[in-house]
């Protein structure tokens, strides 16, 4: 086996298995950190199947987010103060289904303008995209404008409790393995082919008879659906939303993460939200001026380690 | 017997300069169909015009007696149009073989297939693989593409074109920038597929189009002057004193 | 890499819950972006006021920790869930802003640990959302405005022009002043708030002029508020348009508007329940060793972050140090029995102060400096508007 | 108790001409602005086809560079002379340290290593300045008013920020069309052989336009701080509006950046203005009061977004490259 695949297994098993061994010697918190890590993490897979494998630099990706957090945030406010009967629920089932079908709706609606256009155009209206939905979030004074959004009660699944950090924690990383199997089987496909080549050479693609505008739009509708499904999960673990959750920035921290893993490759993404996540906390710890060295940081990853850390795990002699 | 293309007054012009000129032309099923002139004649803008990367701004352009003057590229390819490029276009951080692959897979309909990987599909691989042999690239077929020569990614692209099964190649300088023996290989292999495929081919180099060439067609400053076997072409004197005689 | 990861983890798990005899008080507030300079006004009041103590509250040692919330409410929450679970404080205080406080008061309360505000006060908080181990050391959100709107009442202001950011607080603001304000209101802008945030003010101030309202009410609280009153002066409204202001000329705009000789903003009006003038034992040892070690007056979020430290000492003292009867240190929090800078107040129903407010001018203290200083008292123990709300007694 | 009384507003106020004209004029101001901010950015997309996001950041440091300046000298109009040649080596240290790595990367590569650089700059801006930010006196002259004709009185300083702007766009108009750089930017070309061909070092070229765009960010941040105030967080608050100018204008193009962040500017303001009063129109007060400030804040993102679905190379793309 490759080296990259016995990563992947290594660290996934190490996802599993870690966490459970926090909670039981007492360092809740860190629970929480490995919850966060994850589904940023499959955030940062879907982000991967566009612009790893699609060639699609999306800079409004966090806006998926967002729409998947207030699919949960908004039938939840309204099943616990009243309003809205059609779409107030408790239900987990019903918001993932809103969550990945408003998100998959967005997409496909921005997407088909966004893909239009190429280079620095295409991932400045992404991100144009992303600053609308968030201007948008931020004007509804109804669903706490700026401030946000508390979720009082966590969806409500069949077997399982989200109010349990374990539980929680346990959907989230089958979600991510799922995610990421899903992301192989897709760029693999026929599909995923035609997805690569034109990433690689479009007039080719199109020149052999591939319409592939719409190849694009469904790979790029199938990443915005996935984030939409994180931003549900991210919405649970935090009971909270705010807009800042999908500005600009932070679409930019997510493109981060692929990159700072390695960009179309299985582990890339999730090793980059963990390096990323833990940075994050270990630099925050230790100086409020944390950005300075973590912009080095950010800078130094895309000077000097091109292919991200799976570049280096990769090594030279093998493919 | 009906014209597998037909072109009829096609114009195209940038900013005033004009690259195709009330350009009338009709292609025979079958034939290897030459078009020669000097650079800046407005060849390769032809060329993409046909395969719809470039739109005219009039004329017609009829293909197995449909008008295509207005489908996007794609739908050409589908309908059995295929062109190869005068600077070499691969998917470059492909191997040789997803490369022909993906024009097996164009040829045998939509890719909206999420499931199979791709690789494991025999149908496909073989035949890609069966294209790279009549290229003679077979051994190379597991390399990444920009590992090989220039002159292997022409084969490749006459492998490519060969893949998607159209009945209508557009070759822009297949030769260019190829040694003298790998001209001659190139020549032999084109040869060899007279009949099977109708050919239009842009070249440069003389010798190779006299000797393929069932019609020439010469453009000079978008414009035809003339259209005829070698024969006829060599002895007009209008080409001769437009484009030959320059040389 | 595996093994790198798990030995990052293993660094920062560091901190073990210690069992010595102290009390840990989690501050959360914001030490990054240009919001900090408000966090660091807080620090400072925080750190004067355990010198004061001498670091210690009754018989135990002060343990502070200070987070930032990077002026987000998502990083605030983690910031607090850290405090909770990891650093299993006893206490977390702090919170400039409602968004912060409304992500992260479910962390605190769940846990069963007291959270003190120190200056963010939405009207859920006061509502709805009180909470028995819930306190606050500011106000209620709608008070000062209110304040103001009874200000313009007195004065005889007919009609008013009003300005504020476009988000929860600044709604939170206009609503105040238009509850209490019986004039007409000739116009309204809420202008743009946020990561870029509009600083510009140029075409709501020929708004505004062209209105011609007696008065012109704004809230545009940190830089924004700087920003403001200089474009305010370079408009020359200055004559035609008083200006009446809440938390937007404060502590911290002050010295910057002085240095750049912006004097618009002398004889500016505004309301507050707290201003550096007020002359009681306590505040005069806190105004006085804080400008001899910052160079400056504090501002309101220095003043009730210093009152915050005294009021969890009042408690801790009551129980003689034993933290685990909650219920006799609510009591003690409740009754508010301690020196505070604005002298003595009461808790209300809803655990937020029930106190005086303020009309403050700016003017030129004996020095030269320009500070707050109060005028008038506009309300008297005044109750929020929100109490009724609360179900606590 | 009751939530607040629903506020009327009563006194409603009718479009008059004076007004308008005034936004017009605040529009043109901040467009300017905008114009200064964007075309170092296009000057530098244009030529050295590399996306910077830390353009912002450069803006800031210009602007708390100027600030320090005015404090020191005690002359605003000298700090900023002195400023420019400063903030101008800045540029030039970025690109030697930074820019010059990632030329021949992709664009996603400028993105992420500006993104980072964005980070170091504000927070060494941070702890270089504090966070507190810098309010700038002017002199008395510049501090006053100007009545321009019966009834429009605007401060002086900002009829200075529209002539600068005008003088600095007049000026880049003149490297664009009648010099030797001005035919590189027509060209519309990153392409190096055909600078290469025209006998300029590029290595040098490239760090002195990578300087010019950085000076044009410092002067617009300069000029803003007395307006507003140096801070650390003003970068944030123009990069993504600087980029919307320069994808509307189409990337690279000098004109289009001017035409474009005229319009965006003059949208912005008159949006923000009379947005509400257009509402008024076909819904309730209340509703309008409520939707305006959001379509406003959206609106040059919608307007970005409907000339991209129209146009995908903005309003006047470059030859192709």
């Amino acid at each position: 086996m490759k080296r990259t695949t016995w990563a992947t297994i290594l660290f996934m098993l190490a996802l599993a298995i870690l966490p459970p061994v926090f909670m039981w010697t007492g360092n809740a918190f860190y629970v929480d950190l490995a919850t966060r890590l994850v589904i940023l993490a499959i955030a940062a897979v879907s982000l991967n199947l566009i612009l790893g494998f699609g060639g699609m630099v999306s800079f409004g990706h966090a806006a998926y987010i967002g729409i998947g957090a207030y699919a949960v945030g908004i039938p939840v406010y309204y099943e616990t103060y009243g309003g809205a009967d059609a779409i107030a629920s408790y239900g987990g089932a019903f918001h993932i289904l809103v969550a990945v079908g408003v998100s998959a709706l967005f997409a496909l609606l921005t997407g088909a303008i966004c893909l239009r256009t190429k280079g620095v155009y295409f991932i400045m209206i992404t991100m144009a995209f992303g600053q609308m939905i968030y201007y948008l979030f931020i004007s509804i004074e109804e669903y706490g404008a700026d401030d946000g959004l508390v979720i009082d009660t966590r969806s409500e699944l069949p077997l399982v409790s989200l109010d349990d950090p374990l539980q929680l924690y346990a959907i989230a990383y089958v979600a991510l393995v799922i995610a990421m199997l899903m992301v192989r089987t897709i760029v693999n496909s026929r599909f995923g082919m035609v997805l690569q080549g034109a990433r690689g050479n479009n007039e080719r693609l199109v020149t052999l008879g591939y319409n592939t505008y719409l190849y694009r739009l469904t790979a790029y509708v199938i990443s915005g659906a996935m984030c939409g499904f994180a931003g549900a999960l991210l919405g649970n673990f935090t009971t909270f939303i705010s807009p800042d959750m999908m500005g600009w920035s932070r679409s930019g921290e997510l493109m981060f993460m692929v990159i700072l893993g390695g960009s179309a490759t299985m582990l890339g993404p999730v090793l980059g939200s963990a390096v990323f996540i833990l940075m994050e906390e270990i630099l925050s710890s230790i100086t409020i001026y944390w950005h300075l060295p973590f912009g080095l940081m950010l800078m130094g990853v895309v000077l000097f380690a091109r292919g991200g850390l799976m570049g280096l795990i990769k090594g030279k002699g093998d493919k | 017997m009906s014209a597998l293309l037909k072109i009829s007054n096609l114009c195209k012009s940038f900013g005033g300069v004009t690259a195709t000129d009330n350009v009338n032309l009709e292609v025979e099923p079958g034939e290897l169909h030459a078009i020669i002139g000097p650079n800046g004649a407005g060849k390769t803008t032809l060329i993409s015009q046909l395969s719809g990367a470039l739109p005219p701004d009039s004329g017609k352009i009829t293909f197995k007696g449909m008008d295509i003057t207005n489908r996007p590229a794609h739908a050409r390819a589908r309908l059995g149009i295929t062109r190869s490029f005068q600077i070499t276009s691969l998917v470059m951080d492909m191997s040789v073989l997803d490369n022909v692959a993906l024009a097996v897979q164009a040829r045998q309909g939509h890719s909206f297939r999420f499931l199979k990987p791709a690789r494991s599909i025999r149908a496909l691989r073989d035949e890609a693989l069966d294209m790279l042999g009549r290229v003679g690239l077979e051994a190379r077929a597991e390399q990444p593409t920009v590992a090989l020569s220039h002159g292997e990614h022409r084969q490749m692209e006459i492998a490519i074109a060969l893949a998607t099964g159209a009945d209508l190649m557009l070759l822009d300088e297949p030769m260019a920038g190829l040694g003298p023996q790998e001209s001659v290989a190139m020549i032999e292999f084109l040869k060899g597929l007279k009949g099977e495929r109708t050919i239009l081919l842009i070249e440069h180099d003389m010798d190779a189009v006299f000797a393929l060439a069932d019609r020439i067609t010469v453009l000079v400053y978008g414009r035809i002057i003339a259209t005829g076997n070698p024969d006829e072409i060599r002895g007009n004197d209008d080409v001769r004193h437009a484009y030959l005689g320059e040389e | 890499m595996k093994r790198l990861i798990t030995a990052a983890l293993a660094a920062t798990m560091l901190t073990a819950p210690s069992f010595a005899a102290e009390v840990k008080i989690g501050f959360v507030t914001t030490l990054t972006t240009g919001a900090a300079v408000i966090g660091n006004d807080m620090q400072k009041a925080v750190d004067l006021a355990i010198e004061h103590m001498g670091g210690k509250m009754g018989d135990l040692d002060v343990n502070l920790i200070y987070a930032d919330d990077g002026f987000k409410p998502e990083t605030g929450k983690q910031a607090t869930d850290k405090l909770v679970k990891q650093d299993n404080v006893d206490f977390v205080t702090g919170f400039i802003w409602s968004h912060v406080l409304l992500a992260s008061r479910k962390s605190v309360l769940d846990a069963g640990k007291f959270l003190i505000s120190t200056n963010a006060g939405p009207s859920p908080v006061a509502g709805k959302l009180c909470h028995k181990n819930f306190f606050s050391t500011s106000w209620q959100n709608d008070q000062t405005p209110m304040a103001m709107g009874e200000v313009l009442n007195q004065q005889g202001v007919k009609s008013l022009y009003i300005m504020a950011p476009n988000y929860a607080a600044g709604k939170n603001m206009v609503a105040g002043v238009e509850r209490t304000f019986k004039g007409e209101i000739l116009g309204r802008d809420l202008t743009k708030w946020g990561a870029d945030a509009q600083l510009d003010f140029s075409a709501e101030l020929a708004k505004a002029k062209a209105s011609g309202a007696e008065g012109l009410f704004v809230f545009y609280p940190g830089k924004a508020g700087g920003a403001f009153i200089k474009q305010y002066q370079q408009a020359g409204l200055r004559d035609t348009m008083p200006l009446y202001t809440v938390f937007t000329v404060d502590g911290l705009s002050i010295p910057k508007l002085q240095a750049a000789n912006f004097e618009a903003v002398l004889g500016s009006r505004t309301t507050g329940h707290w201003a550096p003038s007020m002359d009681n034992p306590q505040n005069n040892r806190f105004v006085a060793d804080f400008k001899a070690k910052h160079g400056t007056y504090p501002s309101n979020y220095a003043a009730q972050s210093y009152d915050a430290m005294f009021l969890i000492k009042s408690a801790v003292e009551a129980v003689g140090g034993d933290l685990s009867d909650m219920d006799a240190m609510r009591a003690a929090l409740k009754a508010a029995n301690y020196e505070s800078v604005r002298g003595p107040y009461t808790y209300g129903n809803n655990h937020m102060p029930v106190q005086n407010f303020y009309l403050q001018e700016i003017v030129k203290d004996a020095d030269g400096i320009w500070y707050k200083k109060n005028v008038a008292t506009v309300y008297e123990n005044h109750v929020d508007p929100y109490a009724s709300e609360c179900s606590m007694n | 108790m009751p939530p607040a009384k629903s506020a009327k507003i009563t006194g409603n106020i009718h479009l008059d001409y004076t007004l308008l004209f005034i936004q017009m004029l605040n529009g043109v101001q901040l467009g300017l602005l905008l114009f200064l901010v964007a075309s170092g950015l296009t000057l530098v997309f244009g030529i050295l086809d590399f996306v910077n996001l830390a353009h912002g950041s450069i803006y800031m440091i210009g602007a708390f560079i100027g600030a320090s300046l005015t404090f020191i000298t005690g002359n605003f109009l000298l700090a900023v002379l002195i400023a420019l040649p400063i903030t101008g080596l800045v540029g030039f240290l970025i690109e030697r340290l930074v820019a010059r790595t990632l030329y021949t990367r992709n664009h996603l590569d400028h993105v992420l290593g500006t993104f980072g650089l964005i980070l170091v700059l504000d927070t060494s801006a941070h702890l270089i300045w504090g966070p507190e930010g810098i309010a700038v006196p002017l002199p008395a002259w510049l501090d006053g008013r100007v009545e321009l004709f019966e009834g429009v009185v605007v401060p002086t300083f900002r009829l200075l920020i529209i002539g600068t702007g005008l003088a600095v766009a007049a000026g880049l108009y003149w490297l664009v069309n009648f010099t030797k750089l001005g035919m590189l930017i027509r060209a519309g070309a990153s392409n190096r052989t055909m600078v290469s061909a025209l006998g300029i070092d590029i290595s040098t070229l490239f760090a002195l336009v990578f300087a010019l765009g950085a000076m044009l960010a410092g002067l617009a941040g300069m000029l803003i701080s007395p307006i507003t105030e140096a801070s650390i967080s003003m970068g944030g608050e123009i990069i993504i509006t600087a980029f919307v100018v320069i994808i509307v204008g189409g990337i690279g193009s000098m004109k289009g950046a001017f035409i474009a962040a005229i319009v965006i500017g003059l949208i912005d303001t008159l949006g923000r203005s009379f947005l509400d009063d257009m509402f008024q129109l076909f819904m309730s007060p209340q509703a309008a009061e409520t939707s305006a400030p959001a379509v406003s804040a959206m609106l040059i993102y919608i307007i970005m977004a409907v000339i991209l679905a129209f146009r995908p190379q903005g309003l006047f793309p470059p030859k192709v490259r």
